[in-house]
């Protein structure tokens, strides 16, 4: 019972790192990012990689940010001059690559075979009974790590700065050329938190191969940012929660619902994500309060 | 005598971006076949009011009246077919199409029959031979002079009871400016009435029937040209 | 929780919100606990997601035979199974948590069906480490290693069996030349090399090998280097899914390559859902190899009538649900036990014998309360184990597809 | 050998430029890059296999079956969804159409669950031309999808709606003081986005076979494809998509064919860096 729970938590926190980088990217940022499962990945594998070589944990987890924020600052570079769409199918793109990449190197990768024995970190610390929930509080460290660093960044003039740079384009040409250093920063400090949460994705599976790192997550990521109010930290944590909670009780549906076959009730899982995302944009829009104020300006002028 | 009723007529408007307003407590009457001038310092709301009248921009409050038909809430496309015709200051042609195309697009969506519209093509292209020579010729390849006499022409296809035309003279050689101001003065004759927002002050003054001095996005003044070249120091009005 | 909560959050009320999500987890099952009288068996199959085609007869299969006991006066004096299904959505992560879920609240203690390789890689740990029985329908060699406690048992060959197995029958055909097209996937990758190895041995010539990505939105250019080549091979190996085999036949017939084509029944039978697909002219010819269930016994006839379908089917996996629900019964009913660390060790004694051959699962339990010594033979397969839970003395079926049916053309004995 | 993939790309080409030009319309009406394009591809591809399969009318009956179901469903979509985010940001209405994109897959799994299936029509076998194999499907589908980029630009060049559709996506303000109501154009476009997918679709499923993933798996490269045309460029679209279906084809004789994704998105990339608004599009540099 409890250590079904502890999973539930477990994937909670993850899905709650990937949040807040999508937050920081794309919620106070205002660049989009269809790539997350492609980041994740490379976050999982650089990470396992890197373990497996014996080099420990913690150098993996620090390689995988490293990584992954090095691809994530060369995407932001890309598609600087452009607007945010094109960011968005770059991104989409770029997952896909990494996708490929993983799928057919099966020299570094293992393809499609995957990778496994990943080692954890603290392992034998404890019997393998309680592992899982020492797994679960160092997680939780990291979750108010960066939740806290996070904040504090917000706050931060560079913060500030960001949020201008997603909240109106004079700002942006008054600040001029900082701007773009601006972007490719924090896309690159949001690829960071996605590779950790790759790194401890890993971990947590000790076996990882192309079918965990499907597009769902990308569209799960943006559910929890989305439901908890885009740009809030604070909402992002307990809309992760929720959309996580709500993804794993579905399961309990079966259970219950004898009638529909368990295709056609994962199909209606995944309507009603797909549903939930649409009512929350129309109805739920809190941190959109300031995208009502483009509305004159993109009316008017031509390019927009 | 009475004052003839107002063609397009405001009361109390404000309107504006995001949070607050840009322009605040407009309330103007402009009579029939008036020329009706705007002019005031760069920032004062006067590309907000006119696309507030041409229905780009939300009116918050107030009223905006096209002789008895309330526009407030009509869309902008609804307001052209009323009878209000804008001009906007720049991106004022379809760069892509031909000249004929876009005096066509500038009609077809009004809902008017085809036989009304096709005598208002005629009246359009008598009005702006210029326009009328070369209509395969792509409205990109038009000098800015050009652009802006057809730009007028498809404002003027939806034979519009008023005419907006948001700073007609801007970045254009004098002698241009010329000839943009004596063509609205043709038109104003032909009974049009035109409501200008203008920064060249002089021009202003010369053509208005009527002036309004916008400062700070309200109504700082209205006069004739006369009394406000007798009576008052623009340089005072405009620093507010 | 209140509105309030998901707007203007603290971290109290998000530790609450947590537990209010959790109690709702939890609350739930109540209503979906096995009853005392019932043994909790999970079932993770895929029901969506790349190999979502091949759960649903697995789960019905699973479903006729634990009726099937239940009806002959269930096991362990009138007890039950009750069977729960998850969806592992074809990918790790969720397989592990319904995992998870089906051990802790619904009390599993052996979870069945498991057909994806990464999937069952995944969730192994796991099971193990909760002293749960794992049956698997997946191929890839890895998924039986580090099973110190002989909970984990595969109902399907092993890759490394399979390939070579495959070879013979392709070299028995007599072809000189042949070209291996295969998806990146984790259970057909691990047959090539053993298969390249035995066509080598047979002095039969591979001429090219190509390996495509899943979901790809055509196949055109892996066709055409592989049958249009020249020269072009006299037969291709390909190994994949049903839905890209699909595509590749017909960009095969529409270009007329005269290569013939050999595939894993999982592509061009599974289950009939090929031919419906494709049709018959255009499936007419292609040869295709599975480890197969012992055909023509009466056993396995029995289990085609209980799926409803006819003599012809040829169920690739549900038969091995099916088996894996038998010698779960047969192996409580044995041990008078339902820990599974007490029952997995007779499994071997009662699957390879040596004792009288039985196919039907009611006569076997009798057998086996009369403390008869008995050999069970599946549906799916012989159901002979090693010691590492790998299975024995598999026999393969191949096939060619004549007319919209299956001929059987040669029974494949592998190791 | 070359000229047989060149031939192969060209008519993958086709196949894309159909809901590239949908997408660039898209783009260009209501300025945002619609996700659920490839959903919208995959649900066609069912219109007409139900049409096809289950209710027995000839392929081309379905099709065109497909085509009013699918546009009746494109305009619905965008009333229930889109329409209510109009003056959103772009990005939002890109995150709305990835759950639209959601939905429609899934209910297309739900009705018909997710066994690949095909269409009631015997595979015909090629003609040969000299060393060239050219198959009658590879005929059909060129035809096809000519005939509707032909329907396309003569609406575009020479109709009152074409005319508006170009107006509102060159400059919305311009056209809205011009009269042209831009939810009217819009739900026209809808309709001929709906069409021009619901065609894509049935090629498509001709072309391989018909699963809930069929419009996904050509997601990126309808993206690559418009955005190398210029979004909102319908010609750019057909350029970019035919090339791109050329190069990622012949891309095979050089690199291992399962590579040959990652093309379409190199392309785009170093398209972006070197010509931001694309072969034949107007600028879209925002900084």
């Amino acid at each position: 019972m409890t250590a079904y729970l502890v999973t539930i938590l477990t994937l909670v926190c993850i899905a709650i790192i990937l949040g807040l980088s999508l937050n920081l990217q794309w919620g106070l940022c205002g660049m989009v990012n269809f790539g997350m499962a492609g980041f994740f990945a490379l976050g999982a594998y650089s990470a396992a990689l890197v373990a497996l070589s014996g080099a420990g944990t913690l150098a993996a987890t620090v390689t995988a940010a490293t990584i992954c924020a090095l691809a994530s600052a060369a995407t932001a570079l890309i598609s600087l001059r452009l607007s945010d769409e094109y960011l968005a199918i770059l991104t989409l793109g770029f997952g896909e690559v990494i996708r490929l990449v993983i799928l057919s190197e099966e020299w570094l990768t293992g393809g499609s075979l995957g990778l496994p024995g990943i080692p954890r970190p603290f392992w034998g610390l404890v019997s393998e009974k309680d592992y899982e929930l020492l797994f679960l509080g160092l997680l939780i460290l990291v979750v108010l790590g960066l939740f806290i660093a996070l904040e504090i960044l917000v706050r931060s003039p560079f913060g500030r700065a960001i949020r201008a740079v997603r909240e109106d384009d004079i700002v942006v040409a008054t600040l001029g050329k900082n701007v773009t250093a601006l972007r490719v920063k924090a896309f690159a400090v949001g690829g960071a938190i996605i590779g950790i949460a790759g790194a401890f994705h890993a971990f947590y599976l000790t076996y990882i191969d192309p079918s965990q790192f499907s597009a769902i997550i990308t569209a799960y990521t943006f559910m929890a940012v989305i439901a908890g109010g885009r740009g809030s930290n604070k909402g992002l944590l307990l809309g992760a929660a929720v959309i996580m909670c709500l993804i794993e009780g579905s399961r309990f549906l079966k259970d219950v619902v004898q009638v529909l076959d368990a295709t056609q009730l994962a199909a209606i899982r995944l309507i009603l994500i797909g549903l939930g995302l649409i009512l929350f944009l129309i109805y739920r829009p809190q941190g959109f309060a300031r995208e009502y104020s483009l509305k004159g300006s993109k009316l008017i002028s031509p390019r927009t | 005598m009475t004052p003839p009723l107002p063609v397009l007529s405001t009361a109390g408007v404000a309107a504006g971006y995001g949070a607050g307003d840009i322009i605040r407590d407009i309330t103007i009457d402009v009579t029939p076949g008036e020329v009706f001038t705007v002019i005031g310092p760069n920032g004062s709301g006067k590309s907000t009011l006119i696309k507030v009248l041409a229905g780009l921009v939300r009116t918050r409050v107030g009223e905006i009246r096209l002789g008895a038909i309330r526009l407030t809430h009509l869309s902008a496309p609804q307001r052209v077919s009323t009878g209000v015709a804008y001009v906007p200051q720049e991106f004022n042609v379809f760069p892509n199409m031909t000249i004929g195309e876009n005096l066509k697009v500038s009609t077809e969506f009004l809902g008017r029959e085809q036989q009304a519209t096709l005598e208002q093509r005629e009246r359009v292209l008598a009005m702006f031979p210029e326009v009328a020579k070369r209509l395969k010729l792509r409205a990109g390849l038009l000098s800015g002079g050009q652009r802006q006499m057809l730009a007028f022409a498809c404002a003027m296809m939806a034979a519009p009871k008023v005419l907006l035309l948001d700073e007609p003279s801007a970045g254009l050689s004098p002698k241009l400016v010329g000839e943009i101001f004596d063509k609205i003065e043709t038109l104003n004759a032909s009974g049009l009435t035109v409501f200008i927002i203008e920064q060249n002050v002089k021009e202003a003054l010369r053509i208005g029937d009527r002036v309004m001095v916008l400062v700070n996005g309200s109504i700082r003044l209205m006069a004739t040209p006369g009394e406000i070249t007798a009576k008052h120091d623009l340089h005072k009005l405009f620093l507010g | 929780m209140t509105r309030s909560s998901i707007y203007h959050p603290n971290r109290r009320k998000f530790l609450a919100g947590i537990g209010a999500s959790g109690a709702t987890v939890l609350g739930a099952p109540n209503v979906a606990r096995a009853q005392d009288n019932e043994i909790p068996i999970g079932v993770l199959l895929p029901f969506t997601g790349s190999q979502g085609a091949y759960g649903p007869d697995m789960r019905k299969a699973a479903e006729i035979t634990t009726k099937m006991i239940a009806d002959a006066g269930g096991i362990l004096g009138g007890r039950k199974f009750k069977l729960f299904f998850e969806d592992d959505e074809s990918t790790p992560t969720a397989g592990l948590a319904a995992t998870k879920k089906l051990l802790e609240i619904n009390k599993c203690q052996a979870v069945i069906g498991i057909w994806g390789s990464p999937i069952a890689m995944a969730i192994k740990n796991v099971l193990i480490q909760a002293n749960a029985c794992m049956m698997v329908s997946g191929a890839a060699n890895a998924i039986t290693d580090g099973d110190t406690k002989g909970l984990v048992w595969r109902y399907q060959a092993k890759a490394t069996d399979w390939g070579p197995a495959m070879a013979q029958a392709m070299i028995s055909r007599k072809w000189k030349t042949i070209s291996i097209l295969a998806q990146q996937n984790a259970f057909v990758i691990p047959m090539i090399e053993p298969a390249k190895k035995e066509f080598e041995k047979a002095g039969v010539k591979v001429l090219d090998t190509v390996v495509y990505n899943p979901d790809q939105p055509s196949y055109r250019a892996e066709v055409q280097r592989i049958f249009g080549g020249s020269p072009a091979p006299e037969a291709v190996m390909s190994l994949g899914l049903l839905t890209d085999f699909v595509s590749i036949v017909r960009e095969v017939v529409r270009n007329d390559y005269k290569s013939k084509i050999m595939a894993l029944s999982i592509m061009a039978d599974a289950e009939g859902k090929f031919i419906q697909s494709v049709g018959a002219d255009v499936a007419e010819g292609i040869e295709h190899f599975q480890p197969s269930p012992p055909l023509g016994s009466p056993n396995y006839a029995r289990f085609q009538k209980l799926m409803g379908a006819d003599a012809n089917a040829l169920f690739l996996f549900a038969g091995n649900t099916h088996d894996q629900i038998c010698t779960l019964a047969l192996a409580m009913e044995k041990t008078k036990s339902t820990d599974p660390l007490v029952y997995t060790k007779v499994i071997r004694e009662l699957c390879n014998g040596p004792g009288q051959k039985v196919d039907d699962v009611v006569e076997a339990l009798k057998l086996v309360r009369a403390g008869t010594k008995i050999d069970f033979v599946g549906a799916g397969s012989d159901c002979d184990f090693d010691e590492r839970g790998d299975q024995l003395n598999r026999h393969y079926g191949h096939f060619r597809i004549e007319k919209g049916k299956q001929v059987l053309v040669q029974i494949i004995k592998g190791v | 050998m070359i000229a047989q993939v060149v031939l192969n790309g060209f008519v993958t080409g086709m196949i894309i430029a159909l809901p590239a030009i949908a997408l660039t319309l898209t783009y260009g009406i209501l300025k945002f890059p619609n996700f659920a394009i490839g959903a919208m591809l995959t649900v066609g591809a069912y219109f007409a296999y139900i049409a096809n399969a289950w209710l027995h009318l000839p392929l081309v009956w379905a099709a065109v079956l497909a085509a009013v179901a699918l546009a009746i469903t494109s305009v619905g979509v965008d009333r229930l969804v889109f329409q209510p985010l109009r003056e959103r940001t772009a990005i939002t209405l890109l995150v709305a159409s990835m759950g639209v994109s959601f939905v429609l897959e899934n209910v297309a799994r739900f009705v018909l669950g997710n066994s690949a299936r095909s269409f009631e029509v015997a595979i015909a076998r090629p003609q040969r031309y000299f060393e060239l194999r050219v198959n009658m499907e590879q005929i059909y589908t060129a035809a096809t999808a000519l005939s509707a980029m032909l329907a396309i630009y003569i609406i575009l060049r020479h109709t009152a709606l074409g005319r508006a559709m170009r107006a509102v996506s060159d400059n919305p303000a311009l056209a809205a003081v011009r009269g042209i109501d831009r939810e009217r154009i819009a739900r026209w476009m809808w309709v001929i986005a709906g069409v021009l997918t619901a065609i894509a679709g049935v090629l498509a499923g001709l072309d391989r076979a018909i699963d809930p993933l069929l419009g996904w798996n050509y997601v990126v490269t309808v993206f690559a494809a418009a955005i190398l045309g210029g979004l909102g460029n319908p010609f750019g679209a057909v350029l970019g998509a035919l090339t791109l279906g050329v190069v990622e084809e012949t891309s095979t004789l050089l690199i291992p064919p399962n590579y040959r994704q990652v093309v379409s998105f190199c392309a785009i990339a170093f398209l972006l860096l070197a010509r931001p608004q694309g072969l034949l599009g107007s600028v879209r540099v925002k900084r």
